[in-house]
């Protein structure tokens, strides 16, 4: 039997990447943690965003990389960008100061306001699975004028309600996070394997807006653990272009290469 | 935490500070106590191994750790059961994936329980700051909404003087002693570093003192204009240590060895496994350079094998 | 000062940001508007004169200043009627006395009343890095004892959140304009600077439009690691004024003229010289070039004639 | 008829210079300000001080002029200097960082307890001279761990009330200072041309600790414009050795020859 996957020439996990990706304007300002959205940022970077500014935790401001870290301060984001500056820098003038267009982040946990969880499965105190914890998610999630949310599709992700909220999406929803006063608009979309989510006004709840190609309403509602709803009109993905897929697979492979295997998750 | 009134009297009783140059063995002994408040630092790049290494050797108990990413250095000071303590805000294997020993300690209590005090990587760096600066506390746009204050006592919310905004507020950290690895010192104790800086400067001028290894002593920095330098006279001690970053790396010596962080977590996975390698690799030898020689050793027969055991 | 939640509305509205590179008298007419706040920073180093000249050419009114060291930069504006108001830290000629203008305005109201906002250097230095961060103020250690909070609003004391510590804030600075001179900047716009920076980073980063004069466009900025780089999507206008700075000075290119500065003494002392001063070089000069041509004529003369009038 | 600092081969300011010169100690940071306190260190520097660590407020560390700058941001700082940072750092890194061992200060007025005015004479809000203002002196006298003050002894200077505090010495003396929760010491010397006052506790209140050769006690007093008082054992300044005299006028004639005139005085 054939997978929908092969049937189509490409996976859902490059369609997630390319998805992501197209979300990215040139001369953007764009955050980025590792993995997921290093990959989709660095994707657009060498496709429709050439000038695409990649801004990285521990520094590095306008990385160009050649391959993908597989660290956040690998020496390839040092060498290839436009400068350098300390990590308090980085987080007190740049995100902090208003400078970023998009934040990219992943998560272990997302509920249905695009709040997530990085920390801890179970309880605080007596955690089931200890996760990496924060990074720099809360305030990316804060003042990052834009959020993207970039992780697979999965009950076991997709929660009716967070263990511990790590960062903020709308909170509870309707104007609870215009209250707190974040200075960014937060998560504008939820991007996956399936489909992009997007927050649906005035609850800000997130609903299914576009689908990707070969991938089922029912696929979706299996793959949320909480009573998905679809918006009014839902868009079809356009699949990945013959340019998309090969510049992707290109980087995959010098990064392979370079670092020996394949590129890994999580921040760092 | 030290809390500032005696950070001030430690100032003002103060001699003249000067860099000296001494052993890695030497600095450790000298500086760093059971109990002491310690920060070591680098971000990804520049990670002072060398000097986690020796803290393990001399068995130094009780240490509260600081670092935003407490990386493999901390995992194997954990995992040695040098601390009781951490101070962090994201504790992954970069690119990898858990940290098995930071995880044992706080699932299990293994070898010994380890409190945590968790942070954003803005909060933590912002606390940094605020140590650096000689102030009690850092304001910052942050920890809206989020459950960490929750569990963190050394969060709390303000308001703006001016404009009554409400703001997050993060208190001091002012290690007792703060390591860092450099890529060069000149043989007064000047300390140059570049590439990617984290935040060591505000680590090193936030605590009494500071250990520096680097990768080499030379007669001229050379450095350019608005360098990365820490001046000999907020240094206390400069150590001569090549490759002591390894596997994290110094820009313009040598590269990350991800082969190793990736091997580190099948080593760590499993208590037994991760003691025979600290026995091997860092108790059983004398310091940074037998450490390397003997991981050469393992690597090359590892490659033979075909195994990833380091 | 702009409050916070106008600049945050504006931030969200803001487009994507690119620097342009356009004609000086482009760049202010674009952006600097009458009654507008403004800083044109730079450290005895690379201070903005052309752009100083130019505002005054373009015949501004009703600015409020800020810059730390008002210097003859802020004289010149100041005695060509621009401004209304003044945030400042230190305003003499350095190493030379008085700013005359300025004190004319203070103690004489010519050409018009001057307000004062005054600071000292850490102060107005911690509220551009406040306004750099986005945060409505900055804590820090200053001003105890000191009568300058009788007179100032903008500096209050609050308690430390966590050791009841008393200690000074600032309200932030958030200039609608910043102008700053810089050696080199590419043909993208990104903008690199070196020697002694100031406040000029903070100052671009926390105003809504940041201008930067340069020495020089070039295809490859040739930056070191860790410079001081701006990226050109924090810089409103790139414009090409070689010498933009004169009489302060622009590392690698050209020294500081100390000798226009005491000079200057004498010719800011009087008010009709001060304005026959501005008449020819400022006023009935089409722009900087030509300013450079003309004095270099009266320097010419004066030379001759072994006066001191530029 | 000759004058004393004919006779003696001298200048009161040149005493004045390497009294204060003297009074630095090698491997100290010091915080320098431009004219009397820029000539005074680097004297020391060049002399008996050679690892003296200069910090100027607009960002050089380890700064070595060859001749004195004019400014407080000279070129001939920047090039000579081991690194150079923004002066947001400088101020709240490295002073208020608590790395500054000597503060060194000059005033317009002083009183008798070490406060200086730098602001204004007359009214703030009518003055009938605007000084320059404070520049970096408040937290200077605040957080540098000793502060030395450098100014010419005059009636008109050494004032009984000043018409502002810029800058805090001991307050109103007693434990006045200690209570405002400072970290540095305080000014620990008044160096003049005539001599050096100290603080004497527990009052806090400076008297004469050592004068000049050549002065007499009646100069002293006339040059003040409170009742100054003398220490119980008041010593004899030690006259400019050869080496310091020479070092001094090589410093101000390299200093001249490059900037063309004097060397001038203020902040800046």
């Amino acid at each position: 039997m054939t997978t929908p996957e092969q049937s189509q020439g490409y996976t859902a996990s490059e369609m997630m990447t390319i998805t992501a990706a197209r979300l990215l304007k040139n001369g953007m300002s764009c955050f980025v943690g590792i993995g997921l959205p290093s990959l989709a940022a660095n994707l657009a970077r060498l496709t429709h965003a050439p000038d695409l500014a990649l801004i990285y935790e521990s520094g590095p401001i306008g990385a160009k990389p050649r391959t993908l870290p597989l660290s956040i301060g690998d020496g390839e984001l040092a060498e290839t960008a436009d400068t350098i500056v300390a990590t308090p820098e980085i987080f007190r003038y740049w995100l902090q100061g208003g400078h970023i267009d998009v934040g990219f982040l992943g998560a272990a946990q997302i509920d249905r306001f695009g709040n997530i969880n990085t920390t801890v499965i179970g309880a605080y105190d007596q955690p089931k699975v200890r996760l990496p914890g924060a990074g720099g998610a809360p305030e990316i999630a804060g003042s990052a004028r834009q959020v993207f949310l970039m992780l697979r599709q999965s009950a076991r992700a997709f929660v009716p309600t967070l263990d511990f909220i790590t960062s903020v999406g709308y909170l509870d929803g309707g104007d609870a996070r215009q209250r707190l006063g974040l200075t960014g608009a937060g998560p504008v979309a939820i991007i996956t394997d399936l489909c992009v989510l997007e927050p649906e006004p005035p609850s800000h709840e997130f609903v299914v807006a576009s689908i990707h190609p070969g991938v089922t309403r029912e696929q979706i509602v299996v793959a949320t653990g909480w009573p998905i709803r679809f918006a009014a009109a839902v868009r079809a993905t356009e699949p990945p272009t013959e340019a998309e897929l090969r510049t992707l697979r290109d980087l995959q492979r010098r990064t392979q290469a370079a670092h020996g295997e394949a590129h890994g998750g999580g921040e760092g | 935490m030290a809390a500032t009134p005696s950070r001030a009297a430690i100032l003002s009783q103060r001699g003249i500070c000067m860099a000296e140059i001494m052993s890695l063995r030497e600095a450790v002994s000298a500086f760093i106590t059971d109990g002491a408040t310690v920060a070591m630092e680098g971000f990804t790049h520049l990670i002072p191994f060398a000097a986690g290494h020796e803290v393990i050797r001399q068995r130094r108990r009780d240490l509260t750790l600081i670092r935003m990413t407490p990386d493999v250095i901390y995992d194997q000071l954990i995992g040695a059961g040098c601390a009781r303590r951490l101070i962090f805000s994201w504790g992954g294997n970069p690119g990898v994936g858990s940290l098995h020993r930071l995880r044992d300690a706080v699932e299990r209590g293994w070898p010994q329980p380890l409190a945590l005090q968790e942070h954003s990587h803005a909060g933590l760096a912002s606390a940094y700051v605020a140590g650096a600066e000689h102030l009690p506390f850092a304001v910052l746009r942050g920890y809206a909404g989020s459950d960490l204050p929750k569990y963190n006592p050394d969060i709390r919310f303000i308001r703006c003087p001016f404009t009554d905004e409400e703001l997050a507020a993060v208190r001091a950290v002012q290690p007792d002693v703060t390591v860092i690895h450099a890529q060069k010192a000149d043989r007064k104790g000047n300390v140059l570093l570049w590439g990617i800086l984290g935040v060591q400067k505000e680590a090193a001028l936030a605590a009494r003192h500071t250990i520096v290894t680097v990768e080499e002593i030379v007669d001229d920095l050379g450095a350019w204009p608005n360098a990365a330098l820490l001046p000999a006279w907020i240094v206390s001690a400069v150590c001569e240590v090549p490759g002591g970053a390894h596997p994290s790396y110094a820009q313009g010596y040598y590269e990350r060895n991800n082969r190793f962080y990736q091997a580190w977590d099948a080593i760590a996975r499993d208590r037994e496994t991760f003691q025979a390698w600290l026995q091997r690799h860092v108790l059983e030898t004398a310091d940074f350079a037998e450490f390397s020689r003997v991981l050469r050793e393992t690597q090359a027969a590892a490659d033979g094998e075909g195994t990833e055991a380091l």
